[in-house]
């Protein structure tokens, strides 16, 4: 019969209007900025520094190898390498970027950057409301905007952060343990020549 | 399936005339292609649409390819008499392979279920002697992909329906996908300059800056 | 002068305003539209002497009126289509080019 | 005398005036509407509600919409040409003499002089019962006419020729 | 008491006018009834464009505006502003003169409309003796405003849609008045105090509106299917098809004269509803005896929001017709039922009240209905189809 | 210059473009109207050159290029890896699928293995693309047909929970960027597939709202069937895949055709229509979304343990031998092909896409001739492209 | 008298000042955007007016597809150099007061396909943008984000005096000019007036 | 008391609210153009709206003759309407006679209606 389809479409659309108002599974708005979304413990907006301890100076990871620079496929990041030298977190003494600017109008979120450094130094932030009237100044971010501590990245993804925390670590361990080696070895091969 | 060889061999026997060529793919994919002269492409591809053993009757890709002019060295071995002991020496052979580009087609069957079958085409050079037979009128997925190739390579498919610009507005010159296009220069504000669009951006910059 | 000598000579200029139009302009839908006005200048005059008629129970200008009405919707119909016809046929509607096109 | 009748009057002059001297076409005809809305507006002053407001729903809602239609069917090439066509003197003349005749009949006529009797009643019912009851005949014949109209109209204005292949 | 608060604004009209001077008196009195009825219908117009966009909302989920004022509901007062201040474009091409006045002659007949709905007892503007006749053809006037604006703009998208929208309209202006007209016979006026006047009875705890007969129910929906189409809301706003010819007629308006084409429809639309409710619901009249005490312009204004709220329904339900199928839909089947109808009507009367007199009718009106509906959809269209399935 | 002169053809079918006849309606005056590249119902920057009698199209052109983003040159001067994040944006409805035939064309240029789970996660991925991409495009239907957005809504209000999936996945809502050479990128993280579980259940139920809402409307139904009717032959002839195709009656679905990937272990069918018209483009969309939900329930029950990435796959430095590869999947537009040529280096010397909505676009204009705007505005609907890959 | 009566309105700073909260009120909970997608930030533009994000709480669902009834023009996604005249005609033909919003990368800065040679590296370079969105796509929470930055904005705006908004300046041109297509590259391919890139790149 | 009053009178005044309620925003919009935001027509921006491109060829073209035959077929219901309004008023007074006599009219038109239906007339095209 002629509308029968109609009044199920009215039906279904009924269904909704009422429902909006008991369940929620038909109202699904989050209204933001009030409310927010729980943000993925794999999200990914835009890269950040990873340093460690308090000073970001100090603890910056990345070493400035560009590794990042020239894997970005959109080449939106801009390293240049320190003259000298400062120790790392294993106490090895590397350059670092004297500048590091990452273009966040060109940056598109690939994350390749994240996956092709080998310093576990540069991460994906979730910051996502960088709206900005400032085109040229608001939108190149310089190292010391993004630099941020591990406990920052601790808390926005935790389960990564923990995994490179272990990384880290255990090149640490092997450092020392290289270290200790070498120093028994030293001090086995002194104590031979002795 | 035929082998690109057995195919040679049909498409020899259907089509008189015609000089196919197998070119072989050396990567593991295997897909080797058959090569093609113009005079006969478009009776050697109906052949392949309508041919009770191939039934190649869906045109899947069409594309461009160009091959500029390029000095290939091949390193060949040759034995030479150096001072009278026969030796091995591995000496590079340059040879000058001169330019052309190349449409290719990748065909599949539907009814059959097979493919794929790879057609190429070239021209006889990058110049004004550009032209292949459109397969259009065979195929009709090649209408649209065709005419990209024809902006974006400069190929011209004689006997095309409707050989116009399809990406690229119509005042534009260049072809752009071929390896010499050089893109116009708008490289004035570059933050993160790297390798080459660093080298364009310089010359927007004031003199005393650089990387 | 009374009411309904004004009514009439309003009535009589939309007539000769009808007519004028209807005879000078080239354009047929403009003459067909100067026709319109005339039955409507007539309509108007069923309708003021209705008023000032001596049985306006009898409605008798009344009934005229629309069917006079009716008459001159029909005439419009059959006016209208007949000059996209021949607009169809002449490709212009000025009544001019028609005539010469005829002869 | 009221005074909206010379404004009723003046306006519906004017917009006759304009609907038949204007030059675009599409202009002509919404200045017809307004010169069949003032009509309208007369009948009603004249107490006839019905004409009036039938006036308003034939004319402004179909027969306008009719004349628009026809407008854009149709391609006007008199922009660029004299308006008036070859008898324009004489029509002009015919015109006026009509409209002197036509003022000096009903200036002499005695009838015209009339006052305003008071409001006749013309309520929509008496309208129909006197249609259907004198005016059956009248009505049946209108109908044939209509429908030889909307036939013959359509006939006319359709495209028989179906377009050569 | 109950009375005195049904007669309220009549009463304070009369003591409100009661202070003019004697001559100044009937002038008086319209200026402040037809302040009254625009006053309450622009604001009508303001509250429900902020309804309907949650009320859409609603429907899909969402919440709909709810942040500028109380629950969203100064939206109407923001976008006001906003439209007022916006600068105003004539496209150079346009007819300037036809550009501006379009929304005028839009925007005076659909209020000149409201001269004859009874709002509530007592409550209407003047009682014409021909009001369903002049309701339509002030709705007939509305056509030529549509025209104007499209063919004005001198864009090919706006010319269609006035070409569309005169087409829809005029087409199912026919249907519209015929479902009235059925009304008409069995009361016997065309004055709308009357027509709501007949209703004012119940047979039980039925009133005696319209819409519970055969001819009436028939009628009612032909009338508001019909009253959709005249004021250009979906299913039929193909005038203003935004997916095909973008924003019709009005594409080109800009600032306030746009947002008069809104006021101009959506006022278009309550007057049409009004009528819809002063010829099948019953007008201002409870629903039951024991309801009667409720103020009578409570009942109009229930009943206008309810049709308002199944207007917004459809919209947000239902996809647009296709040209010739609304020109199909009004010509094939709206106008045949709609005579069909009269005849049904006809019946009604000339059938003594009764079991038989209810089977008749409705037979009449099923019938034509089925029998309609199939010769409308081809019967490609009315079966359900079959997929194959391939492994 | 050198014309080659074609060799006559000994028979052909009735496939060249329809050469719109203007001259048929000489002495009418067609109105050209050009929609697009702003309009609201070209999905994106499409432009049609339209010339109409009245309401109906006489002849249809499509103009491409307004989102030419020059995708291939790009790649061609990037490394491999380099481009798997713009394949996300070439159809940016389904990144998923289009990683997924990149990386799949790659491991045929570099030989690649992938491993039994990363299979799965691809399916498991695909699949939830192809469920969310057949449901917004109805809405996107039920749009152009003029509903006010309900549908639309309610498809979002779904695909917002498959995206959800995604982000939880991946990272990112629309530009997964998750397939590497070899494998994918991450595992699952923890109650991923519970939560895939929990959408794929509920995602029937969806289903029958939606087609409760639309199959039947006899709006929709007067709207949609015998329009755009596309015939099988045209549709084989001029390259037609995916939906359309199939709503053509063909049977031709690559996953059935080529088994890549594991589609050979799932059981699930391939729905034909018969009739070619949009009414059937839509059923065929909710009847794939309904085989792709089995695919799933077993996809999800079956995912094995293990690596994601073949252990050979290089991030870094790599460079396959020079040679070419095509490869191909049943993205849910249709074909989405990727022809490669290497020579060696570290970026591929040829990059090329084989657009699915491109090529189905070749036969718009046949299918929308005779009809009205109004019509062609659905036909395109139905056709479902996304201007990202048409011009990429 | 225009001036004089100007005059005497900014003397009257109380009647100026409430005028102009109303108006600044006005604009900034009424901004209407136009209908009108580039690519794939178009997708989450929609998504920001689907239900899940909701962009109607705002009264900025009213998507026109006329650009003469849009307030504000999201540029969402990559513009072409084909498009770009399409884009700034369509701009161009909007009453003022207008807005523009560059979503994403691609339309701030040619974003990852900058380097392609039929992509405008920034729409800014034709377009005065008001606000923009890094991100690519940037989520439908950012275009909120930006949406209420655009509030803000229009809401410090002043009716008068040197500071107030070009729209309300006679002086300032009312449109931009199209560039048109050339043989090689857009003609010209910025427009000075309104690009202003830095004299060198900051490092 | 109900202060009476001429109904046209009411119209009149109810037309001019009208004008007066459409012209005072326009007339305000005009003010504050002329005072604040002054109007800044230009060569694009005053150009026909057309997805963005520039507008070729006229708008006002002709339109198919098709359009025309609805149009005729809707004037001759409007005026059937205009005689079935006075019938339908007096329906209940009327006899059956009466009744008959307006089936006729009615048919007759049906019959016109009919046959442009069989002509195929009502095709939108
Ligand atoms: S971020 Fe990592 S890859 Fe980049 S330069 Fe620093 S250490 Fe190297
Ligand atoms: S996320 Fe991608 S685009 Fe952004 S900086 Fe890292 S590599 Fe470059
Ligand atoms: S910024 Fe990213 S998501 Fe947006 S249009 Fe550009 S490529 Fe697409």
């Amino acid at each position: 019969m002629l509308g029968e389809g109609i009044i199920k479409g009215m039906a279904e659309t009924a269904k909704n209007f009422v429902g909006s108002y008991f369940t929620a599974d038909r109202l699904t708005t989050v209204q933001y900025p009030e409310e927010r979304l729980p943000l993925f413990a794999n999200t990914r907006q835009f890269p950040f520094l990873v340093y460690d301890g308090a000073d970001w100076e100090k603890g910056l990871r990345c070493v400035s190898c560009q590794i990042c620079e020239k894997e970005c496929p959109p080449k939106c990041i801009y390293i240049v390498k320190s003259k000298d030298k400062k120790p790392d977190y294993k106490g090895q003494m590397q350059f670092y970027p004297e500048t590091f600017n990452i273009d966040l109008s060109v940056c598109m979120s690939c994350q390749i950057c994240v996956e092709v450094c080998p310093f576990e130094s540069i991460k994906m932030d979730t910051e996502y409301e960088l709206s900005t009237d400032n085109r040229f100044d608001g939108l190149l971010v310089r190292k010391e905007q993004l630099a941020k501590s591990n406990d920052h990245y601790r808390k926005i993804h935790p389960h990564d952060a923990a995994a490179s925390d272990a990384a880290l670590a255990a090149e640490v361990a092997k450092a020392q343990a290289k270290a200790q080696a070498a120093a028994v070895k030293n001090a086995g091969s002194t104590a031979a020549a002795k | 399936m035929e082998t690109p060889e057995q195919i040679k061999q049909l498409i020899t026997a259907a089509v008189p005339g015609a000089r196919v060529e197998v070119i072989a793919n050396e990567s593991p994919s295997a897909q080797h292609s058959l090569l093609v002269d113009a005079e006969h492409a478009v009776a050697v591809a109906f052949w392949l649409r309508d041919s009770a053993e191939l039934k190649l009757d869906f045109c899947s890709n069409v594309t461009g390819v160009d091959w500029p002019e390029m000095v290939i060295k091949t390193k060949v071995k040759k034995r030479v008499a150096v001072e009278g002991v026969e030796k091995e020496v591995e000496e590079t052979v340059e040879t000058l392979r001169s330019g052309y580009l190349e449409a290719v087609y990748h065909l599949y069957s539907m009814t059959r279920k097979h493919g794929p079958v790879i057609l190429r085409l070239r021209t006889e050079d990058r110049g004004t002697r550009n032209h292949l037979p459109s397969l259009t009128a065979i195929w009709r997925s090649a209408e649209f992909q065709e005419r990209e190739i024809y902006d974006l390579f400069g190929i011209v498919f004689d006997g095309h329906p409707d050989l116009r610009r399809i990406l690229m507005w119509d005042g534009y010159q260049d072809h752009p996908m071929r390896k010499d296009y050089v893109e116009p220069d708008d490289y004035e504000y570059e933050p993160t300059p790297h390798d080459a669009v660093l080298e364009k951006n310089k010359s927007h910059q004031p003199p005393e800056v650089s990387k | 002068m009374s009411s309904l000598s004004s009514y009439l000579l309003l009535s009589a200029f939309l007539f000769a305003l009808g007519l004028a139009g209807a005879i000078t302009r080239r354009n047929a839908i403009i003459v067909l539209i100067g026709v319109e006005l005339m039955l409507n200048a007539a309509n108007l005059n069923f309708i003021a002497f209705w008023r000032f008629g001596d049985h306006p129970e009898a409605l008798t200008g009344i009934l005229f009126a629309i069917f006079s009405i009716g008459v001159a919707a029909a005439e419009a119909a059959v006016g209208l289509a007949l000059i996209i016809a021949i607009y169809r046929q002449y490709k212009t509607t000025n009544l001019d080019r028609i005539d010469s096109m005829k002869g | 005398m009221p005074p909206s009748f010379y404004i009723l009057a003046a306006l519906t002059i004017a917009a006759t005036a304009a609907a038949l001297s204007l030059r675009n076409l599409v202009h002509c005809a919404l200045a017809l509407s307004v010169a069949f809305i003032g009509l309208a507006a007369v009948y009603l002053q004249l107490d006839a509600q019905f004409v009036g407001l039938a006036q308003i729903l034939v004319y402004v809602g179909a027969v306008s919409i009719l004349v628009v239609f026809a407008i854009l069917l149709t391609r006007n090439d008199e922009a660029t040409k004299p308006l008036v066509s070859r008898f324009s003197v004489a029509g002009a003349a015919t015109a006026l003499v009509v409209l002197g005749v036509l003022t000096w009949a009903i200036d002499k006529s005695e009838f015209t002089h009339r006052k305003l009797p008071p409001a006749p009643a013309a309520t929509v019912r008496q309208i129909g019962d006197a249609l259907m009851t004198h005016y059956v005949l009248a009505l049946e014949v209108i109908a044939l006419l209509l429908t030889a109209a909307l036939i013959g109209a359509v006939i006319i204005a359709m495209h028989n020729e179906e377009p050569k292949s | 008491m109950t009375d005195a608060i049904d007669q309220i604004f009549v009463n304070l009209k009369h003591w409100l006018v009661g202070w003019c001077p004697a001559d100044l008196q009937p002038l008086a009195s319209i200026i402040l009834s037809v302040a009254m009825v625009i006053g309450v219908f622009a604001g009508l117009f303001a509250v429900v464009t902020v309804i309907e966009r949650k009320g859409l909302g609603r429907i899909q989920n969402r919440y709909g505006p709810n942040r500028v004022g109380p629950f969203g509901f100064l939206q109407f007062a923001a976008d006001g502003i906003k439209t007022l201040t916006k600068e105003d474009i004539v496209p150079r091409a346009a007819d300037r003169v036809v550009h501006y006045l379009a929304p005028l002659a839009l925007v005076m007949p659909v209020f000149a409309a409201y001269a004859v709905l009874p709002f509530g007892r007592n409550m209407t503007l003047t009682e014409l003796d021909g009001g369903l006749l002049f309701f339509f053809a002030m709705g007939a006037s509305t056509e030529l405003a549509v025209f104007m604006a499209g063919w004005s703009s001198r864009n090919k998208y706006a010319l269609f849609g006035a070409m569309r929208a005169i087409a829809q309209m005029i087409s199912y202006e026919i249907p519209l008045i015929l479902s009235a007209i059925t009304v008409v016979m069995l009361t016997g006026s065309l004055s709308l105090v009357k027509i709501v006047a007949v209703q004012g009875t119940y047979a039980g705890w039925l009133p005696d509106w319209n819409v519970f007969t055969p001819w009436g129910f028939a009628g009612f929906v032909l009338f508001m299917i019909a009253a959709a189409a005249e004021s250009n809301r979906s299913p039929f706003d193909l005038p203003e098809g935004e997916s095909e010819i973008i924003a019709g007629y009005y594409i080109e308006y800009s600032g306030f004269k746009f947002a008069l084409f809104f006021l101009g429809e959506y006022l278009g639309m309550f007057a049409i509803s009004g009528l819809a409710i002063t010829l099948f619901l019953g007008g201002w009249h409870a629903p039951a005896v024991w309801l009667t005490w409720v103020p009578s312009y409570v009942w109009f204004m229930a009943k206008l929001m309810a049709l308002i709220l199944l207007f917004i329904w459809v919209r947000g339900t239902l996809p647009r017709l296709r040209q010739d199928q609304l020109m199909n839909f009004a010509w094939k089947f709206m106008l045949p039922l709609a005579l069909i109808n009269l005849l049904t009507a006809g019946l009604w009367h000339f059938i003594p009240p009764g079991g038989v007199r209810w089977f008749i009718c409705s037979a009449l009106v099923v019938g034509p209905y089925l029998m309609l509906g199939q010769g409308l959809t081809s019967p490609d269209k009315a079966t359900k189809r079959v997929y194959r399935f391939a492994d | 210059m050198s014309v080659i002169t074609v060799v006559a053809p000994a028979k052909n079918y009735e496939i060249l473009p329809k050469r719109s006849e203007l001259d048929f309606f000489e002495g009418q005056q067609l109105l050209e109207v050009s929609m697009g590249p702003h309009h609201p119902s070209t999905h994106g920057v499409f432009r049609m050159d339209v010339v109409l009698d009245g309401e109906r199209v006489v002849k249809l052109k499509p103009v491409f290029g307004y989102l030419h983003r020059n995708h291939e040159k790009i790649a061609e001067g990037t490394s491999y890896l380099g481009s798997m994040p713009y394949t996300d944006r070439l159809d940016y409805f389904c990144s998923l699928t289009n990683n997924w035939a990149y990386a799949l064309s790659v491991e045929k240029l570099a030989g690649l293995q992938v491993p039994e789970r990363a299979e799965y996660l691809r399916v498991i991925t695909a699949e939830l693309t192809r469920l969310q991409n057949h449901v917004c495009l109805i809405g996107f239907l039920m749009q152009d047909m003029g509903a006010l957005g309900t549908p639309l809504m309610y498809a979002f209000r779904e695909r917002e929970k498959i995206l959800d999936l995604f982000e939880a996945l991946t990272g990112a809502r629309m530009m997964c960027n998750y397939m590497r050479f070899g494998g994918c990128r991450v595992d699952l993280p923890e109650g991923w597939l519970a939560a895939a579980q929990k959408v794929v259940t509920e995602f029937p139920r969806f289903l029958d709202e939606f087609e409760q809402l639309l199959s039947d409307n006899e709006i929709i139904i007067a709207r949609s069937r015998g329009i755009g009717v596309l015939k099988p032959e045209l549709a084989v002839n001029a390259g037609v895949t995916g939906p359309i195709l199939r709503a053509a009656g063909v049977n031709y679905d690559v996953r059935k055709v080529d088994r890549y990937g594991i589609y050979d272990r799932f059981s699930f069918q391939v729905p034909l229509g018969s009739h070619g018209d949009t009414y059937d483009r839509y059923m065929i969309r909710i009847l794939e979304a309904r085989e792709s939900l089995k695919i799933l329930q077993q996809a999800l029950r079956d995912i094995p343990g293990g690596p994601i990435v073949d252990p050979k796959a290089k991030l870094r430095g790599f460079r396959p031998k020079a040679g070419e590869a095509y490869g191909r999947i049943e993205a849910p537009k249709g074909e989405l092909g990727f022809y490669l040529i290497s020579d060696g280096s570290p970026n591929p010397y040829r990059y090329r896409v084989r657009p699915p909505s491109f090529i189905n676009l070749t036969i718009l204009e046949d299918m929308c001739l005779g009809h009205t705007i109004a019509d062609a505005v659905i036909t395109l609907g139905s056709v479902d492209i996304v201007l990202g890959e048409v011009d990429r | 008298m225009d001036e004089g009566l100007k005059n005497e309105l900014s003397k009257q700073g109380v009647f100026t000042t409430t005028l102009e909260e109303l108006y600044n009120w006005g604009r900034k909970n009424s901004v209407w955007p136009l209908n009108f997608g580039l690519a794939c930030c178009a997708i989450e533009m929609i998504a920001a007016s689907m239900a899940r994000h909701d962009l109607a709480r705002f009264g900025a669902e009213v998507f026109r597809p006329s650009p003469r009834q849009a307030d504000l023009m999201i540029v969402a996604g990559t513009v072409t150099k084909k498009m770009a005249p399409q884009v700034i005609r369509l701009f161009n033909q909007m009453p003022e007061p207008k807005y523009v919003i560059a979503m994403g990368a691609c339309a701030i800065s040619g974003g990852p396909f900058k380097q392609g040679y039929n992509v405008l590296k920034g729409i800014d370079r034709y377009l005065p943008v008001d606000v923009h969105i890094p991100g690519c796509p940037p989520r439908p929470e950012a275009l909120m984000h930006a949406l209420m930055t655009l509030q803000e904005k229009i809401g410090g705006q002043h009716l008068t005096g040197a500071s107030r908004p070009r729209h309300l300046n006679a002086e300032v041109a009312g449109e931009y000019p199209v560039p048109q297509f050339g043989a090689h590259d857009l003609v010209p391919p910025h427009n000075p007036q309104v690009w202003h890139p830095p004299a060198q790149t900051p490092n | 008391m109900p202060v009476e009053y001429n109904p046209y009178l009411l119209v009149v005044v109810l037309l001019a609210a009208a004008i007066a309620f459409a012209v005072t925003p326009l007339f305000l919009a005009y003010v504050w153009a002329r005072v604040f935001s002054p109007r800044k027509p230009g060569n694009y921006k005053n150009a026909t709206y057309e997805c963005g491109l520039e507008s070729k060829g006229d708008a006002w073209v002709q339109f198919r003759s098709e359009y025309y035959l609805y149009a005729i077929i809707f004037l001759i219901f409007d005026v059937e309407i205009l005689f079935l309004l006075p019938f339908a008023v007096a329906f209940t007074g009327l006899s059956v006679g009466a009744a008959i006599a307006m089936i006729i009219f009615i048919l007759l038109l049906v019959e016109g209606l009919v046959w442009a239906w069989r002509k195929g007339v009502l095709v939108w095209k």
